[in-house]
């Protein structure tokens, strides 16, 4: 019984950490695409904490895993319309990141 | 250089200060079983055997009707974005991909088939079966660039909105039939879960191919 | 379960909650672009192990053909799109 | 609040959805048609919106169980004042800006492109209003997203790109915040439904995380002050016929969402302490944005930054909802009043840009003075934004103020009145010089019905003013939670 905490706690400490890892890169690394890495990043950590709030002790609960699987695909659909803005940013700049001039003007 | 270090520093602190709330947080909560009670008992009304594909399709319908409307709205938006250059310059050449291909795409068709299928007992269903679909799409473009199935733009269209299309006419059947919108009569529900699904896949599956293309297909600029 | 066996897995969750998050860190220091997407690829196959330990056999085969393949495959078309940008044997896009 | 029972046949909080979302798949798919497909369904979508404000209005709030499947389980669709009023204000400005852009966009090459998404968008903030599960308003937001970035997006050039990328990642990054809220709601309560939270939640750590992730969020997307950066390149570079739709309603729909959260999960979290904070940061943001439209020397960015100030406004609802029951409707109203004439002065700059040939501010007295039509409703809208008598914004401004004083809060009140003045300085700015006298020249030629319906708006934001009681009434009949503010 206790092991079975402990795992989910394991996973539940993880997915915090993989989010928080995922607002950081995507805050601090400059390049789009590690941005784009950095926003599934994130989403996996949430998809953790979500798949294991929930997986009581007897009986396991679908409804998380259904609200994964529809955030897996709104999270490729996602990263891909990123993706093809990237490439249109690079196009039209010529360099794959947000120009720095800071964002408080 | 100084200035971009310090609020590196900054978020890196902030991030931290997060990351131990949520943990603290996080590892407070109560163990529960969630919805997975009222789930059980509705089982028997839903119409399949399987939770996961259950909840998707019938209980949480709604969401995943808006999901396939996210996808579609990915490829739109991607469409709009225009044409990126076809995927990669040259096909590969050489024999192997080819006899791959021969063998790999109808096994692929079947097991994509074949997923979306068992979905309704057990694991599987659309989205699995319309990636590997998808999949498959995606080695076909790989190795013949050149020579994309020229489908009839409409058809295309049509194509990768199906699941939506197929979805919203059930939803609107149901909400005509006093089922609620997104219903289904308890008789019919496996048959139209099970024609929701099929449909979905097919345009996951080229929704999927149509993204990793960057859009718009060669010759298929006609918006205008 | 035997204690031998809760032991057991209870190690192979640690590990595989280590590794992922090594992998992850070292995939968003973004030094070597090619590197980090594979990297990332192989993040989404781990995760997918993850939510097998988690009893969701269905998000575990949704992560690995979309989260892993699909987003992976896109991630490598766009940097191969990035990089044919930079050698300049493309002018960009034609739109 | 009573509410009206479960309805199982037809329900008009069903149609509201459907009816636009037929739109955006038929434009999907004949993108050619794209301008009629969207005239009708914008006009059946009045039509629907109207019919059900007038249901919540006789009949109080409609819950529509979809799929049959009552609350907990499934997800419900609700359908109340505060949604009602919402996509009243969604149907008539999207009417407008239809009109609109069926002369701006009609001959153009690639029309079809705005038509898809601008349908799209339509039924995503729809489906967003009305829909009361927590997950399930994750997707929407999302869709309001993807379709409100592309719309940036459509003006190719460099800074409208850049705008449009730093806006996807930040909503990406308020999206995940907000759904890694929901995944802590639902760990701690197992519920995802909102009338089911609402009388679960107890004050806590949890609760407090829950709304500091969902409300920072939405802040990003909603351009409030801090994370307020990506606005005025984005609505300022975007297309004419987009700019309207994105500052005048998809801003509203992050704001919206926040006030939802807070009536109905978190009002036992609203702190005196929360209330000035939020407050505060509007505040700045009222004085910001005025001094950067002030300092602004092209016509589209100056617009956009009127909207950076006038979003200030709206953080109001923290004190207010604290000070006064049901203080929140002041903002609200004043959410819509802003909405109209901020689509009638982006119609009009976007007419007066395309006259001109380019948006220099300085230099656009001439097609000012040559359009008469266009710069009338920008002065009526101008005069909206600074809170002139008989104009919706007037009455707007009349309910904070009165709100403010009547809640001992009148620190507020000056922050209004503040508010009020910049504006006036501003907008004196923009129109002063088509007062002087000069040459007028109506510049290249112009759909006749850009005009017109950028007249049409103002004069719906001038009607505005008459309708604050009623709306004050239909706002009534929202359900919140168990708090009852």
């Amino acid at each position: 019984m206790i092991t079975e905490n402990l795992v989910g706690e394991i996973y539940l400490v993880c997915g915090a950490l993989l989010f928080v890892l995922g607002v950081h890169a995507l805050v601090v690394r400059p390049h789009l695409l590690v941005k784009v890495l950095a926003v599934n990043i994130m989403g996996s950590g949430v998809f953790m904490v979500l798949l294991t709030a929930a997986s009581g002790p007897d009986l396991i609960d679908p409804v998380p895993h259904a609200l994964v699987i529809t955030g897996i695909v709104v999270a490729v659909c996602a990263s891909a319309v990123a993706l093809a803005l990237m490439l249109k940013v690079r196009a039209a700049t010529g360099q794959a990141r947000l120009p720095s001039e800071a964002p408080e003007d | 250089m100084s200035r971009p270090r310090l609020s590196h520093v900054l978020t890196s602190l902030l991030a931290g200060a997060l990351g131990v709330a949520l943990v603290l947080i996080l590892l407070e909560l109560p163990a529960h079983s969630g919805l997975a009670e009222p789930v059980t008992e509705a089982m028997d009304r839903s119409g399949v055997g399987h939770e996961v594909t259950a909840v998707l399709l019938n209980f949480r319908g709604y969401d995943t009707f808006l999901e396939l409307a996210v996808l579609l709205l990915a490829v739109w938006v991607a469409w709009s974005l225009g044409r990126q250059d076809p995927v990669p310059a040259r096909s590969v050449r050489g024999p192997v991909l080819r006899g791959t291909l021969r063998h790999l795409v109808p096994v692929a068709v079947l097991t994509g088939g074949y997923l979306v299928w068992v979905g309704a007992s057990t694991t599987g269903g659309a989205f699995q079966g319309g990636a590997v679909l998808g999949a498959a799409g995606v080695m076909l473009v790989l190795a013949r660039p050149r020579s994309l199935p020229r489908v009839p733009r409409l058809g295309l269209r049509f194509v990768v909105a199906l699941g939506v299309l197929v979805f919203l006419a059930s939803g609107v059947g149901g909400l005509l039939g006093g089922h609620g919108f997104m219903g289904y009569h308890p008789d019919w529900a496996y048959a139209l879960i099970v024609a929701v699904e099929l449909a979905a896949a097919v345009s996951i599956g080229l929704g999927l191919v149509l993204l990793f293309l960057g859009g718009r297909v060669q010759g298929d600029d006609d918006d205008h | 379960m035997s204690p031998w066996q809760a032991g057991l897995l209870l190690a192979f969750d640690l590990t595989l909650v280590l590794t992922l998050l090594g992998v992850a860190w070292q995939l968003l220091r973004g030094v070597n672009l090619f590197r980090s997407v594979v990297l990332f690829i192989a993040f989404g196959l781990l995760l997918s192990l993850a939510w097998v330990r988690l009893q969701a056999p269905d998000v575990a085969l949704a992560e690995a053909a979309i989260g892993a393949g699909v987003t992976g495959a896109l991630l490598l078309v766009a940097l191969g799109r990035l990089r044919r940008m930079a050698s300049g044997r493309h002018g960009g896009e034609g739109s | 609040m009573p509410i009206a029972g479960l309805t199982g046949g037809l329900s008009w909080a069903a149609l509201i959805v459907i009816v636009p979302l037929v739109g955006a798949l038929l434009t999907g798919l004949w993108p050619r048609a794209g301008g009629w497909v969207a005239l009708v369904v914008a006009l059946l979508t009045l039509g629907t919106t109207l019919g059900g404000a007038l249901h919540v209005w006789w009949q109080g709030p409609e819950i529509h169980a979809l799929g049959g499947w009552e609350a907990p389980l499934g997800i419900a669709l609700v359908l109340d004042g505060l949604a009602a009023f919402m996509l009243l204000l969604t149907s008539v400005v999207g009417l407008f800006v239809t009109l609109y852009a069926l002369g701006y966009v009609g001959r153009q090459e690639r029309s079809g492109r705005f038509w898809v998404l601008w349908l799209w968008l339509w039924a995503a903030m729809n489906a967003l209003y009305l829909s009361g599960d927590v997950f399930n308003l994750y997707v929407t937001l999302e869709l309001v997203v993807l379709a409100s970035v592309a719309l940036v997006a459509l003006a190719s050039g460099g800074p409208a790109l850049v705008a449009s990328m730093r806006y996807l990642l930040l909503s990406l990054l308020g999206s995940l915040a907000y759904l890694m809220g929901v995944a802590l709601l639902y760990g701690a309560y197992g519920a995802l439904d909102l009338i089911t939270l609402a009388e679960q939640v107890t004050p806590g750590h949890l609760l407090m995380m829950v709304a500091a992730l969902m409300t920072v969020g939405l802040m990003a997307k909603t351009a409030l002050f801090p994370l307020h950066g990506w606005l005025a390149p984005g609505h300022g570079s975007a297309p004419a016929a987009a700019s309207p739709i994105l500052s005048a309603l998809v801003v509203k729909v992050s704001f919206y969402l926040m006030l939802r959260l807070w009536l109905t999960l978190f009002p036992d979290l609203a702190t005196p302490a929360l209330g000035v904070l939020m407050g505060g940061l509007g505040g700045a943001a009222v004085i910001w944005g005025g001094i950067m439209a002030m300092a602004a020397d092209r016509l589209k960015p100056f617009v956009a930054y009127s909207t950076v100030a006038q979003v200030g406004y709206l953080a109001l609802f923290f004190p207010f909802m604290l000070a006064v029951p049901g203080g929140w409707r002041a903002v609200v109203f004043f959410a819509a009043a802003h909405a109209c004439a901020k689509a009638t002065v982006f119609m009009a700059a976007g007419t007066l840009q395309r006259a001109a040939g380019h948006d220099r501010m300085s230099e656009l007295a001439d097609v000012m003075r040559g359009r008469p039509i266009s710069s009338f409703a920008m002065g009526i809208a101008g005069a909206g934004l600074v809170g002139l008598p008989f104009t919706g914004g007037f009455i707007a401004k009349w309910l904070l103020v009165e709100t403010a004083i009547a809640g001992d809060v009148w620190p507020w009140a000056v922050v209004v009145v503040v508010g009020g003045l910049l504006a006036g300085a501003y907008v004196f700015r923009l129109l002063g010089p088509a007062f002087l006298a000069g040459r007028g020249s109506p510049g290249r030629p112009i759909a006749g019905i850009m005009e017109w319906s950028t007249l049409g708006m103002a004069l719906v934001s001038i009607a505005l003013g008459f309708a604050g009681a009623a709306s004050l009434q239909l706002l009534d009949a929202t359900v919140t939670g168990p708090g009852g503010l």
